[in-house]
């Protein structure tokens, strides 16, 4: 394993504070209990926005952390859910007195612990649970689908919703609403190596992907040989449409899993654009780019989220924090 | 001397995990995501951490400090499940009396009854549980018979071993595995093999 | 090689295609030569900036066109030089009647064909060369040192003294100076490989990296065996600093190479900042992220710039194009 | 008829560097990017392709309007300094009269003028002007001497293959290898070996 590291359990440690010194502007990070909030803390009245899960899929969380997106972050180790303790401390330093919400990916770790923590905190709580990937059909687990690189979108167009003071109620059915109207698929050319692990997650062979990846490193659908991006991309594309069914405006998200070029990035949008045109879908808003990453695993994954006019508003809606801002 | 027997089988449960760290990272590696035995190990390193502090302390004190602790260190999905055990094991009905087969039979059950309510999962589910709910039932079924240590002991790892090879032909419905669907067929869960060599280990150290 | 592609040889054009669909707000796109100009093309009376260069180190440049950096640029076949014609079709299609100024990363092939494009252009043009990377010892070649991640500060802080209206004479003089207080070293941990070649650029052992490699996979320093992160940022710092001599203030870029997670990228940051701390440096500044690639290559880039009152002016101006913006 | 040659010569030129592909490539590998097979494989192409519409052209026509199209074709470090050759031999003195042994030489040198007045490097430098330098002055010399065709297409070729093979123990003082100060010892550069390669194929197919 090679890795721009000192020593594979100082990692979450050492990026955290070098993380805390870039944007020193923008958040407050702490290290005991780990995590990171928007700079000052809480805004009286104002939801509370706590995100959070295992590290390794930067920028998110902590990234997302600023005005306009998330109030709070909890990294935990990389791959592993955070703990209750970080997420009701973090809670608490952003507490605003109109209720926490909680979003969370939807894998059994981090439901569980963000569970002990809602019921651990005093006052109001709720929780959107992101589930976009549509590699497993739901049926054959109780679990439910996995969240991944949907939950930025959640976070940002229910972070701008909290931003201009909707309460915590509404701000629960919109992301629940975002999260419903988003499908995600994605696929591996290379695993990652967690760094307590010391060697790749899984093995590939020289022309072989994995098309359903999670972000974790999860196996998919199958374990396939490497086709012309294009023949790639419109399996993923109708893995998605079956199970969202878009129509009209969407937004996608060409997302990198952290070792892709971003010319091979736009290449894939390029794809997608392609189909979309072809089955009379507008993308109406887009963002290209490593957000929901995987370490340095190659591939990436497609997310479309089919809009409406609020979804618009609060996606144009501006926010600042150290990986998204317009 | 019932906190000294949470430290010895945290100790035995550590050497255990580590003697064993290869299967169990591959389990983890072809199911799951890897790190199962980081997160189980960096647990019996914290209950061995804590070891003085409990120093003094009554079982359910210590076992409630243990819970603590595990919640806010082990993370991913066997933390909450973990710390729910000790918790509610911390709980368990006469736990600061001297500690009998029918004490850790109780403390068991309501252990595992714990990690149940909180993961949702039961039998057949390809988790830890189809280890711990087998090992809870023998235990308890030994104690209420007057059954003697070692053959006790015996039914138990013979349960534990028949439990973790139960989940081999097994899908998952809970955990990450569950994301494999029929993939994961023909993989013994990794959750579950921690749980057979952590019971193995307490019952030969006792 | 797996990559995310259709064929090799459509690589650029489907890329770029993708490109100027996903920011259509901002940019225009040419195939045919090959360009990416501002939406709108030139501001009369305003310098136009154009750079280029060969594809592969994205976002560099294509991503660094709009309000406040670049008018234009060129995009070359991946790691080759763009031709004269492209520079002078997009110098043209930018001008504002006050001159065109290139910023060109000074190999052999961009500054050549880049003079042909400035001997062949009607009306006045001036030229940056930018050569921060300090790996090459100067003396031993009289092509001088290669242009690196350097560039990207140039054209921020050039594009913003252009936007507020400087001459050609001025911007010209600003960007050789934040080019002389700019140093850059590289490592790299794994090759790049270019979609043409179809296998890697270089081969490294599982334990080795090559300390001070160049953007296009060259040859360093040295080959040696993966040390500690610290241990390699103070080999690269102390090599900047040799060069640059910084004091005072600076501005600090640690740049991925395309493949590094950014888990790592702050983690050197977080490196640099305590190697900065020691000697007294003051981080006014910093850029963390991809800006400057290699492909998929993974390992990182720190770039020092020693600032000024004008630079930190310039650089905190407002940029709006598609990886930059403030 | 010498529009012709130009184009029997690049269709002799681009076998050639079919034919060396790998070794090419791996010398660019090795001391620069790798792309140097890639570009100049794009030169003959491109001047092949360009056949049609240089049928009937004058070789000052053809020569400039190949300079031209090379010059937006091939791009990196050999794109300028190909055409800048193209370009000065579209402008050699008597190049529209019938081709001579003379003609070849003056344009070769013109050529080659034009390369080192582009790209600043001389002879020694490791690029492909120690190839080039010394063929332009045994045509000249050759030419000069009244030296028979074959004889002197022998010596051209000794001379390049020299001239490639001096630059292997030479360090680079222009283009990618530079950059490698000492470490660029021992391998040869990839311009010189491309320059070698062609200018053999093309005495070869005369
Ligand atoms: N809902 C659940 N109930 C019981 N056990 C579970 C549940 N979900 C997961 N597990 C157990 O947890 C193990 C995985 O734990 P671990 O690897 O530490 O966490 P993570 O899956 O978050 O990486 C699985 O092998 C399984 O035995
Ligand atoms: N200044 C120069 N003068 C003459 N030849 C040069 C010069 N710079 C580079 N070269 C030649 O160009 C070759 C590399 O060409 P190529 O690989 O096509 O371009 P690039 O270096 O831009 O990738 C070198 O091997 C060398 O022979
Ligand atoms: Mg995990
Ligand atoms: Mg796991
Ligand atoms: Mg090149
Ligand atoms: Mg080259």
């Amino acid at each position: 394993m090679k890795k721009l590291i000192n020593a594979a359990d100082a990692v979450l440690a050492e990026s955290l504070a070098g993380f805390g010194k870039a944007h020193a502007d923008l958040v407050e990070v702490s290290q005991e209990p780990r995590y990171v909030i928007r700079r000052g803390g809480g805004r009286p009245g104002k939801v509370a926005l706590v995100s959070g899960g295992g590290s390794g899929h930067e920028p998110m969380h902590a990234g997302f952390v600023g005005t306009g997106m998330l109030d709070a972050a909890c990294p935990g180790e990389v791959f592993t859910s955070p703990t209750p303790d970080q997420m009701i401390v973090a809670a608490e330093a952003v507490d605003g007195g109109a209720g926490t919400l909680f979003i969370v990916k939807n894998y059994a770790g981090d439901v569980m612990n963000f569970e002990m923590a809602a019921e651990m905190l005093d006052g109001e709580s709720a929780t959107i649970l992101t589930n976009d990937d549509v590699a497993v059909e739901s049926s054959t687990h109780s679990q439910g689908r996995r969240g991944v690189a949907a939950t930025v979108i959640v976070e940002k167009i229910v972070g701008a919703a909290a931003e201009r003071g909707d309460d915590l109620a509404a701000l629960k059915a919109l992301g629940d609403r975002v999260n419903a109207a988003s499908g995600t698929m994605g696929v591996a050319l290379s695993s990652c190596t967690v760094p307590a692990a010391g060697r790749p997650t899984f093995d590939l062979g020289p022309d072989e992907i994995e098309m359903g990846v999670g972000i974790h490193g999860e196996p998919g659908r199958r374990r396939e040989t490497i086709r012309p991006v294009d023949a790639l991309v419109e399996d993923m594309f109708r893995a998605i449409q079956k199970e969202i069914a878009p129509e009209g405006e969407v937004l996608l998200l060409v997302n990198g899993m952290g070792g892709t070029p971003l010319l091979e990035l736009y290449l894939v949008y390029e794809a997608v654009a392609k189909l979309c045109a072809k089955e009379g879908l507008t993308i109406a808003r887009s963002l290209v780019g490593n957000y929901c990453t995987s370490l340095e695993m190659q591939g990436c994954s497609v997310t479309l989220t089919k809009l409406d006019a609020e979804m618009k508003t609060l996606w144009d809606a501006p926010v600042h924090t150290a990986a998204l801002r317009w | 001397m019932s906190t000294e027997t949470i430290i010895k089988a945290a100790e035995a449960a550590r050497a255990a995990i580590v003697a064993n760290e290869s299967e169990i990272e591959h389990l983890d590696r072809a199911i799951g995501d890897g790190d199962h035995f980081i997160n189980i190990r960096r647990g019996a390193d914290t209950i061995i951490a804590l070891a003085p502090e409990l120093d003094g302390k009554t079982p359910s004190e210590a076992l409630k400090a243990i819970a603590m602790k595990l919640m806010s260190t082990i993370g991913g999905a066997s933390g909450p499940l973990i710390s729910s055990f000790f918790l509610a094991a911390s709980k368990t009905e006469g736990i600061d009396a001297p500690w009998t087969a029918e004490t850790v039979a109780r403390l068991t059950e309501d252990g595992v009854a714990a990690i149940q309510k909180r993961g949702k999962a039961g039998l057949g589910h390809k988790t830890m549980l189809d280890v711990l709910i087998p090992v809870a039932e023998a235990l308890k079924a030994g104690a209420a018979a007057g059954e003697d240590a070692a053959a006790l002991g015996a039914r138990v790892v013979e349960t534990a071993a028949a439990g973790k090879d139960s989940t081999r032909d097994l899908t998952a419905h809970y955990g990450r595995a569950a994301f494999l669907g029929e993939r994961a067929i023909g993989t013994v869960d990794p959750g579950a093999m921690s749980s057979y060599v952590i019971i193995r280990a307490i019952v030969e150290a006792r």
